[in-house]
């Protein structure tokens, strides 16, 4: 199967992802001109305005590194003259700050910044004015629907990784083989492009509480003759009912970066397991799975994280009613009106996810050893 | 503790390609089998398919008498080691060993049992809690042969176990791998190598493959024998270039004398070698090619001598010395001498040589005379 | 500025009025920014009377409208950049924001004038006014006591348009002993479900309480788990949790989207034969309904044993402004001319309690009775929950009223609610 | 591997079999979408999407026309149901209450008393006889009439055709491709920095890095809009792109330097001797070497903001000019037809059709396989 | 074109582990260095110290007289084969090689001149289009060497570059880089590897690594000097049983005689052995080991013998027989003898043997009587 894939150069892979990405651009425009108001805007030329915006874009954050290099190299440190090699040493002890100095400055502007000053904002009251130390995370505390939320996001960070990641891992390992495995990775991937509100939408089809709309509803009635039910009111039921949607959506993640993990496992420890007399689940479980441990706890962490973000599928399915509460949209009921308790929600939300994180701390330091 | 049977095993991948033909061969109970042949031959796909991880495209495998063609690689009763050791990256040692029988649903004490035996008798007792990416190239070898011991088989397949080891390595596990083929002799094994010496040394039967005459793609077995018979008479060009390190010289040359032992005129020498091998009446005139081993050459200061040319390289390894002869105009395999003891400053002299008469080969369409 | 919809100088209109304004102003070259919650339809038709101020003024225009209008204009307003005018459709929400300094007080006068010239001014001054301050401009209201049929429905049963609230309850039940449903109830509105419940508590409230207790309850004077609250509470439930009352049965109440309920009238066989709804819903009934012919609506009547007279509840917009400009004085100004209003009511959805319009501009006969039943209101009170702190009123009475139908206890509801408004006062 | 002797066809069977059923679970909701984008609303309530390629037998109403010609006392509509109904197929029955639908067989006479008959042809052709002159109001008539499957474009119509749709398309592209590639490219440089630099705090910064990932992107939006607004950016696309940009970066270096580090030392260390500066080696050889992990994570973010309601929201201004496709559909049509699933259909449709095209595109790099032959 | 002085060199890892030490070396124009020592001795890393690629902790590094401790690699004029050849696995044969150039901003004709000159000489033209995965192990070491060539460096420096070849290529690569350096005589070269054979054939001298005594994990420079000098005349057991494969075999023994030559008498044979080596009176009684190489032991029938023991492996590889001894209780590693020819059934068989007094090898506490 590496086979296959070797057949392609790189250089060719690089002048056709070239040639995909001009083609891309061409065929986009195509769809554009194909709308009826674009014609008639060609005029002020919202396409050439958008391109030009796009050009300048990409390219004063290309100029930055190129231009910064430059200067660096020859006019800062110029590599001539009697300290050359001084000079090289030290632009190279500068060289690493001007690469990560943009993304630690979008970073700590765009993250570190709002984290510090929105936790300074959660030690105040409604109004902003003030002080009352962790007053609301104490009233948090004891707010029942925060202790269900809580629970509920708990629930959800265990199941929707474990989840994707299963379904991912068993999607990419049995389309591995098949003939028509790319177009069956291509199928379960395809959620992955729906917005969450697309998502919801189709979701809010399949748990329709009506055998005429909804397919969950239609299969009780034609199966076992039961009346229609909510799914999405099936109390404790109905935040797994919820946890699917994203499960659903992204299994097609998991499933990519696990696909090109397992390509990665030698065969060689395979065939050998094969003929130590594995079976196929045992060649799986006790020897593929463990070897691309280090790519699960990647996907694992990414949806752990987006899972405690993601705000979206309760609010548009139930809005945090029947018992689903969850702690993003539990928050979104105090945003813009209590900022205080809004801020002091999210930093129990990054509370719940520091155990990953000090996990992945601790697996990185492994694995620079 | 099993012979094995092929008969007219054919491997063709995917429909079109043509690896392997008409391979017949019968190993008995307690042979050490060596496959050599020119790489990308189907050695490895011939022991693939043998473990059962590679379809058998045609003919049959039989296994105690039993043919095996669909029997699945667990059931076959064979252990494998892989020219990349093909270990568990993310168990330990000692796991790594127990796998099999873990698999196998052996008891706990059991799998202990063989475990620390196995271990014991590979000098891994200390090493047992540790995982593979700790432990030396060696030192990992002897990690995969211990997961095959353990499991008891009745067949090993060794698929060039020590080709990514270092020289000294190299020579150690082989004579683990001999003194253990000595603790077991009623188990067979098949050992693939590229490696001259460990054929040599190990094989009780050496089987070399090549391409069949009337088509470069396809390979089938070209001779098969002991060691001895393979280097001391092979039975064509190509096993007799192929045995040997370096490879026996071939001079273009002409029968000029019958009989119990054949007379011959090389063209690159003067004067006339005698060869032990015996020729018929009409081979008078004959052209042939005359192969002496680079060991086997003596220099010689008679006129009566099968080549003689200048010393263009000189390699001197201390116990030998190697020296390298350009050929002539458009030749580019240089003839090789091999001289015991050290010549230092010979680079530039002309030498000529010659060599025993039981020592002689004698070539006629790359086929050796001696088998015709 | 967009085309005109109608000629000036044409029609029913008060085209004076017009005229005169269009004199008064020259504000070429200025522009104003209005975001709204106004979207599709309702966008393009609040468009087309901001194209006679255009027209009349030679201003710049640009309203956009937004599903989720509150959480922009907070994000806008906090990040100091707010339009200029915009229009809230929760008075709660305004109280707040000018409480937060982000919005600019009307000119002077503007209650005076309103107490002139809207029916039932008082309650409209009181409405746009937060601590002594007028800030919003009371413009397109929303009738909320209103029940939708289909006449010819009731025609084959044999159904009268009850008049009192006594008479509704016995209809529900003689629907029920012929088999049919009579009631579909939705309260799903994603994440802003159960809100329509809170229409039929604050119906219910005006039904059994005088319009005094009522405004005590709005301000939280009457706590949410008083008995009088939870009466109501119980009286919409009366309706919403009987199985037999409602289409679905009553689990199906809490999930139904608002916007797919009313479907049910219009079903062969119909699938309920009464929908409780505001002034709005027929834009969610099936294409091609006719208002009036195929469907209708009648005043959801008071209890007659009650004595409270005919109370309405309504909603509506109220114009803010940000900033003090001429061009937003103008735009004011502009909305207090009788054909700023009859534009709208020439065209669909549009209810005004402005005395001079010319209610002839109404297309249908439907919405000029529409806009009498407000016109005609004893007591007019407008939508409670818009007018609770925006945690009560959009937020804990929604899920409180969605935990009620799906089985919990009134009482227990009631203390919910109570008790989050009081953590937050 | 794939020739494995024995190996049973019955497993084969099965991974086909599980294949096919997962596949199956994870397309059903999204055909079941399609399928109902292609119907109008009141196909879409009145039966499953599943049932959308057969005839079904359903019920209308239709009303009789109120032009009568006088026939003695009695006056007499003639007419046919299905014109005055949406109504297609073949007829099967009908009635006069709506509560018994099916009441008469076709071609019988029904009698609705006062007088008053109705009788209806197989073809729908109708007559109606009443001694009183009919008013505004015509008779209602019921009828159940088997329909054949029907579609229609109408909501692709509707959506497409929304003012603003085009310039709302062409939005969202600038927004998307350079919120895609300039977070790409500075968070490959961090990268290549945090896995390959030498300098200190470096292992500091990597546990910012991943610290960072958890941020609540809604904490963000305010505090970040303000200083926007105070820079003088505003809401525009830059700052949706910045925003964008600094919300995208953690991922991105953390899924780019777990690769970049995968990478061979002894590749960069030759450059290095080759006379390469890091700029050199990162931009020669790092780069094009992460080129599956760059198209890999370019996806995701492709997606992630093409998807992005919010920060488009507050970051880019009111009204047409910057306004995207989420928004669009979401504020603008949904807002107002949030009822009709038709349309909200097709309105998701025509939204993941750009990423679903991406996608594909993209998707032949996101394996690997490009370091096959550096080493041995 | 360059000669390299180090001076005290020495490397640190961490601030903590110290690896190795007093490195002084002089290396001259034109010499082609062979590095070697066992695994983990640091000879990648004096390699890449002298590259630039790893810090010096201590000591000088002067290449053409200049220091380089602070100059980075690509300053330095050096050009490095490492052993995974390290090719760009994105470019073509062509562009890896023309990187450097390329880097170099020269112009696009002297870029092409360099690379098609190079891959002339390697034979690799009709390659150039091609990307390295498409190339056979042994074109891709070639490619990786002609990386190197073009730049036309004062020094090259490879580590362990056969390492990853099959033993057929390995040898026509090893011939290969001995022509080049032939071609090259100006251009100095430093080469790592664990190949005896490699080492012994390319050297003009060789350094041996070993480590200090007084530390077992720190190394340093054992032996310098031509690969003969090395084979011949040892200094220490370590490079006496490094050098040479099999190793030499070291007896205990006993001086019997010391004067210009001196007798010894070993403890596992009987009679007494000469050697070459002279010793002082003081030396008489001392203990010390017997060194003979198992190419130099003979068999013999007489009653002086050096060792005598039982065949217990034997390995005919042709050429030539090794036999393995069995050394007695408790010792590990058996004494081997290694003669020419084919000896068929020694097993079981004891056999006597001795050496020429030329090649018995003396030690005293490791250290050779030689260099004392
Ligand atoms: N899946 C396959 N499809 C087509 N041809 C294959 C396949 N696998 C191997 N081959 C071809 O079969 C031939 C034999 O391969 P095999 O690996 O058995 O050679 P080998 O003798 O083991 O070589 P080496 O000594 O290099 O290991 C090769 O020419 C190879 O190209
Ligand atoms: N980064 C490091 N930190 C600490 N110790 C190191 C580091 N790199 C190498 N070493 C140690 O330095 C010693 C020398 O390593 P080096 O790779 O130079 O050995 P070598 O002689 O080339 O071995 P080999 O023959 O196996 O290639 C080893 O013991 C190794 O463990
Ligand atoms: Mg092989
Ligand atoms: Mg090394």
């Amino acid at each position: 199967m590496a086979v296959q894939e070797d057949t392609q150069g790189a250089s060719f892979i690089q002048g056709q992802a070239v040639i995909w990405l001009i083609g891309g651009l061409l065929l986009v425009a195509a769809i554009a001109l194909l709308l009826p108001d674009v014609r008639g805007m060609l005029g002020n030329s919202p396409i050439l305005q958008g391109v030009l915006t796009i050009v300048l874009g990409v390219g004063g954050c290309i100029g930055y590194f190129w231009a910064s290099n430059i200067v660096l190299d020859k006019v800062i440190f110029p590599a001539k003259g009697a300290n050359a090699g001084k000079n090289i040493n030290r632009a190279n002890m500068v060289r690493p700050w001007l690469f990560i100095f943009p993304a630690f400055a979008a970073l700590g502007l765009y993250l570190a910044y709002p984290v510090v000053g929105s936790f300074i904002r959660s030690l105040y009251d409604r109004s902003g004015d003030t002080f009352i130390g962790f007053g609301n995370y104490a009233w948090l505390m004891q707010d029942s629907e925060f202790q269900q939320a809580v629970f509920n996001n708990i629930l959800w960070a265990l199941v929707v990784p474990a989840g994707s990641t299963f379904f991912g891992l068993v999607a990419a390992q049995l389309t591995d083989r098949l003939s028509w495995g790319n177009i069956a990775k291509s199928l379960i991937f395809m959620p992955m492009a729906i917005s969450f509100v697309g998502a919801s939408l189709i979701w809010k089809f399949v748990y329709a509480n009506d055998a005429d709309i909804g397919i969950v509803n239609a299969f009780r009635e034609w199966v076992f003759g039961a009346d229609s039910v909510d799914p999405l009111q099936v109390s404790f039921w109905n935040n797994f009912f919820l946890m699917f949607i994203l499960i659903w959506i992204q299994t097609g993640f998991a499933m990519v970066i696990l696909s090109a993990a397992l390509r990665g496992i030698p065969e060689e420890t395979v065939e050998a397991a094969i003929v130590d007399g594995a079976s196929p689940l045992q060649v799986f479980f006790k020897i593929k799975v463990p070897q691309i441990m280090g790519t699960i706890v990647v996907v694992w962490t990414t949806i752990t994280i987006l899972v405690l973000k993601v705000f979206d599928i309760v609010y548009t399915m139930t809005g945090g009613n029947f018992g689903t509460q969850i702690l993003p949209s539990y928050m979104f009921e105090f945003m813009f009106r209590d900022d205080g308790r809004a801020t002091a929600v999210a930093f129990v939300i990054m509370l719940i996810v520091t155990p990953v994180m000090v996990w992945n701390i601790i697996q990185a330091r492994k694995e620079m050893r | 503790m099993a012979n094995l049977k092929l008969k007219d095993v054919a491997k063709v991948y995917g429909g079109q390609v043509e690896v392997l033909k008409d391979i017949d061969l019968d190993i008995e109970t307690g042979e050490l089998i060596v496959f050599v042949g020119p790489s990308g031959c189907g050695k490895s796909t011939l022991l693939r398919m043998i473990a059962g991880l590679e379809q058998i495209s045609g003919g049959t495998l039989e296994i105690d008498g039993m043919v095996v063609n669909d029997v699945p690689p667990s059931e076959r009763g064979i252990a494998m080691v892989f020219q990349s050791y093909a270990l568990y990256p993310h168990m330990t040692v000692y796991d790594n060993m127990a796998f099999a029988l873990q698999i196998a649903k052996k008891s706990k004490e059991e799998i202990d049992r063989a475990v620390r035996a196995a271990a014991d008798k590979l000098q891994l007792t200390e090493y047992l809690d540790r995982l593979p990416k700790a432990l030396s190239g060696g030192q990992r070898q002897r990690v995969a042969i211990g997961r095959s011991i353990v499991r008891d088989p009745k067949v090993y397949l060794f698929d060039e176990p020590l080709s990514n080891l270092d020289a000294a390595l190299r020579v150690a596990t082989r004579i683990e791998i001999a003194q253990l083929k000595e603790q077991m002799p009623d188990s067979t094994m098949i050992y693939v190598t590229h490696d001259q010496v460990e054929a040599m040394t190990l094989a009780s039967r050496i089987v070399v493959l090549d391409a069949l005459k009337d088509n470069g793609y396809k390979y089938s077995i070209a001779q098969v024998g002991t060691p001895l018979e393979l280097y001391e008479t092979p039975n064509s060009e190509f096993v007799a270039r192929f045995i040997g390190s370096p490879a026996m010289n071939l001079l273009e040359g002409e029968i000029v004398a019958t009989g119990e032992t054949t007379t011959l005129r090389t063209r690159l020498g003067a004067g006339t070698i005698t060869s032990n091998v015996p020729s018929r009446p009409e081979d008078q005139g004959a052209q042939v090619k005359v192969g002496i081993r680079p060991e086997d050459a003596v220099a010689t200061d008679s006129e009566d001598f099968a080549f003689s040319g200048k010393v263009e390289v000189e390699e001197r390894l201390g116990e030998v010395t190697l020296l390298y002869f350009e050929r002539g105009a458009g030749q580019n395999d240089p003839v090789i001498a091999k001289l015991p003891g050290i010549h230092p400053g010979m680079r530039g002299n002309t030498v000529k040589l010659t060599a025993d008469p039981a020592k002689v080969h004698i070539f006629q369409d790359g086929t050796s005379l001696l088998y015709r | 500025g967009g085309h005109l919809a109608f000629a000036p100088g044409e029609g029913d209109f008060n085209w004076d009025s017009y005229n005169s304004f269009a004199e008064q102003y020259d504000l070429s070259g200025q522009s104003l920014s209005i975001t709204g919650p106004w979207t599709g339809q309702d966008k393009d038709l609040v468009d087309s009377v901001i194209a006679y101020f255009e027209e009349a003024t030679g201003a710049e225009v640009e309203y956009s409208g937004s599903d989720s209008f509150e959480s922009d204009f907070v994000i806008a307003a906090e990040a100091g950049n707010p339009p200029q005018m915009a229009v809230f459709p929760q008075p709660g929400l305004m109280a707040d924001m000018a409480r937060q300094g982000n919005l600019v007080a009307l000119p002077d006068g503007t209650g005076d004038w309103l107490r002139e010239n809207y029916a039932a001014g008082e309650s409209w001054v009181s409405l746009g006014t937060v601590d002594d301050t007028m800030y919003g401009f009371p413009y397109k209201i929303d009738v909320k006591s209103l029940v939708w049929y289909v006449p010819e429905a009731f025609e084959e049963a044999g159904y009268e348009v009850p008049e009192t609230l006594e008479a509704l309850k016995e209809l529900t039940d003689q629907i029920v002993a012929d088999g049919g449903t009579p009631w579909c109830i939705g309260l799903g509105s994603g994440a802003a479900t159960g809100w329509p419940a809170t229409d039929w508590v604050e119906d219910m409230m005006l039904r059994t309480q005088p319009p005094e207790t009522y405004d005590a309850w709005v301000a939280n004077e009457l706590p949410f788990d008083s008995p009088e609250v939870v009466n109501a509470i119980e009286e919409f439930g009366y309706f919403a949790r009987n199985d037999d009352y409602v289409s679905g049965g009553a689990e199906a109440v809490a999930s139904t989207d608002f916007r797919d309920s009313p479907g049910g009238l219009f079903e062969v066989p119909p699938q309920c034969y009464m929908h409780k709804q505001a002034t709005f819903i027929p834009t969610f009934f099936p294409e091609g309904t006719e208002l009036g012919l195929d469907v209708d609506f009648f005043y959801f009547p008071a209890y007659e044993g009650e004595d409270l007279g005919q109370p309405v509840l309504g909603a509506g917009t109220l114009f803010v402004r940000t900033e003090e400009s001429d061009v937003t004085a103008a735009f004011l100004d502009f909305l207090q001319t009788p054909i700023a209003h009859e534009l709208w009511m020439a065209q669909s959805g549009f209810l005004t309690p402005y005395t001079e319009v010319n209610p002839d501009v109404f297309p249908t006969d439907t919405q000029r009775a529409l806009n009498e039943i407000l016109t005609n209101a004893t007591t007019f009170r407008f939508d409670g929950s818009d007018l609770m702190p925006g945690e009560i009123g959009a937020g804990a009475f929604w899920t409180g009223m969605v935990d009620y139908v799906t089985g919990e206890d009134a009482e227990a509801v009631g203390a919910a609610i109570q008790e989050r408004w009081e953590a937050i006062q | 591997m794939d020739n494995i002797a024995g190996r049973k066809s019955s497993l084969n069977w099965a991974v086909n079999l599980s294949v096919i059923f997962l596949v199956l679970l994870w397309i059903i909701p999204t055909v079941g979408l399609l399928v109902s984008s292609f119907r109008d609303r009141d196909q879409i309530s009145a039966s499953g999407w599943w049932l959308a390629p057969f005839s079904a037998e359903q019920a209308y109403r239709a009303r009789t026309s109120t032009e009568a010609t006088p026939e003695g006392d009695i006056f007499v509509v003639t007419g046919n149901v299905f014109e005055e109904s949406e109504a297609t197929g073949t007829l099967s029955a009908f009635g006069v209450r709506s509560i018994a639908p099916g009441e008469f067989t076709v071609g019988t006479v029904a009698d609705l008393g006062d007088g008053e008959s109705l009788s209806i042809a197989e073809n729908g052709d109708y007559e109606f006889r009443t001694p009183e002159e009919p008013g505004r109001r015509g008779q209602r008539i019921y009828f159940t009439a088997e329909t054949p499957p029907e579609f229609t474009l109408e909501n692709y119509e509707t959506v497409l055709g929304a003012g603003g749709m085009a310039q709302a398309f062409i939005n969202t592209l600038t927004v998307t491709i350079p919120a895609t590639i300039i977070p790409i490219l500075i968070a490959a440089f961090a990268a290549y920095a945090l896995a390959w630099m030498q300098f200190p705090m470096r292992g500091l910064l990597i546990a910012l890095v991943v610290g960072l990932l958890v941020v609540p992107l809604q904490l963000a939006l305010v505090p970040l809009l303000r200083l926007h607004t105070e820079w003088g950016i505003g809401r525009s696309f830059l700052g949706v792109w910045m925003a964008h940009t600094g919300f995208g970066l953690p991922l991105a270096i953390y899924l780019l330097r777990n690769y970049m580090v995968g990478l061979p030392r002894d590749i960069i260390e030759s450059a290095k001797v080759d006379g390469a500066t890091d700029f050199q080696v990162f931009t020669k050889i790092v780069l094009p070497l992460s080129f599956p992990a760059l198209a890999s994570f370019a996806i995701f973010q492709f997606l992630w903001t093409w998807n992005d309601l919010l920060v488009a929201k507050v970051f880019l201004p009111d009204g047409d000019q910057a306004m995207v496709m989420t928004r669009k559909i979401a504020d603008d049509l949904l807002g107002s037809r949030g009822g009709d699933w038709g349309i909200l259909a097709s309105a998701a449709f025509v939204s993941i059709a750009v990423p679903l095209l991406v996608f594909f595109t993209m998707q032949r790099y996101l394996v690997r396989g490009l370091l096959a032959g550096s080493v041995k």
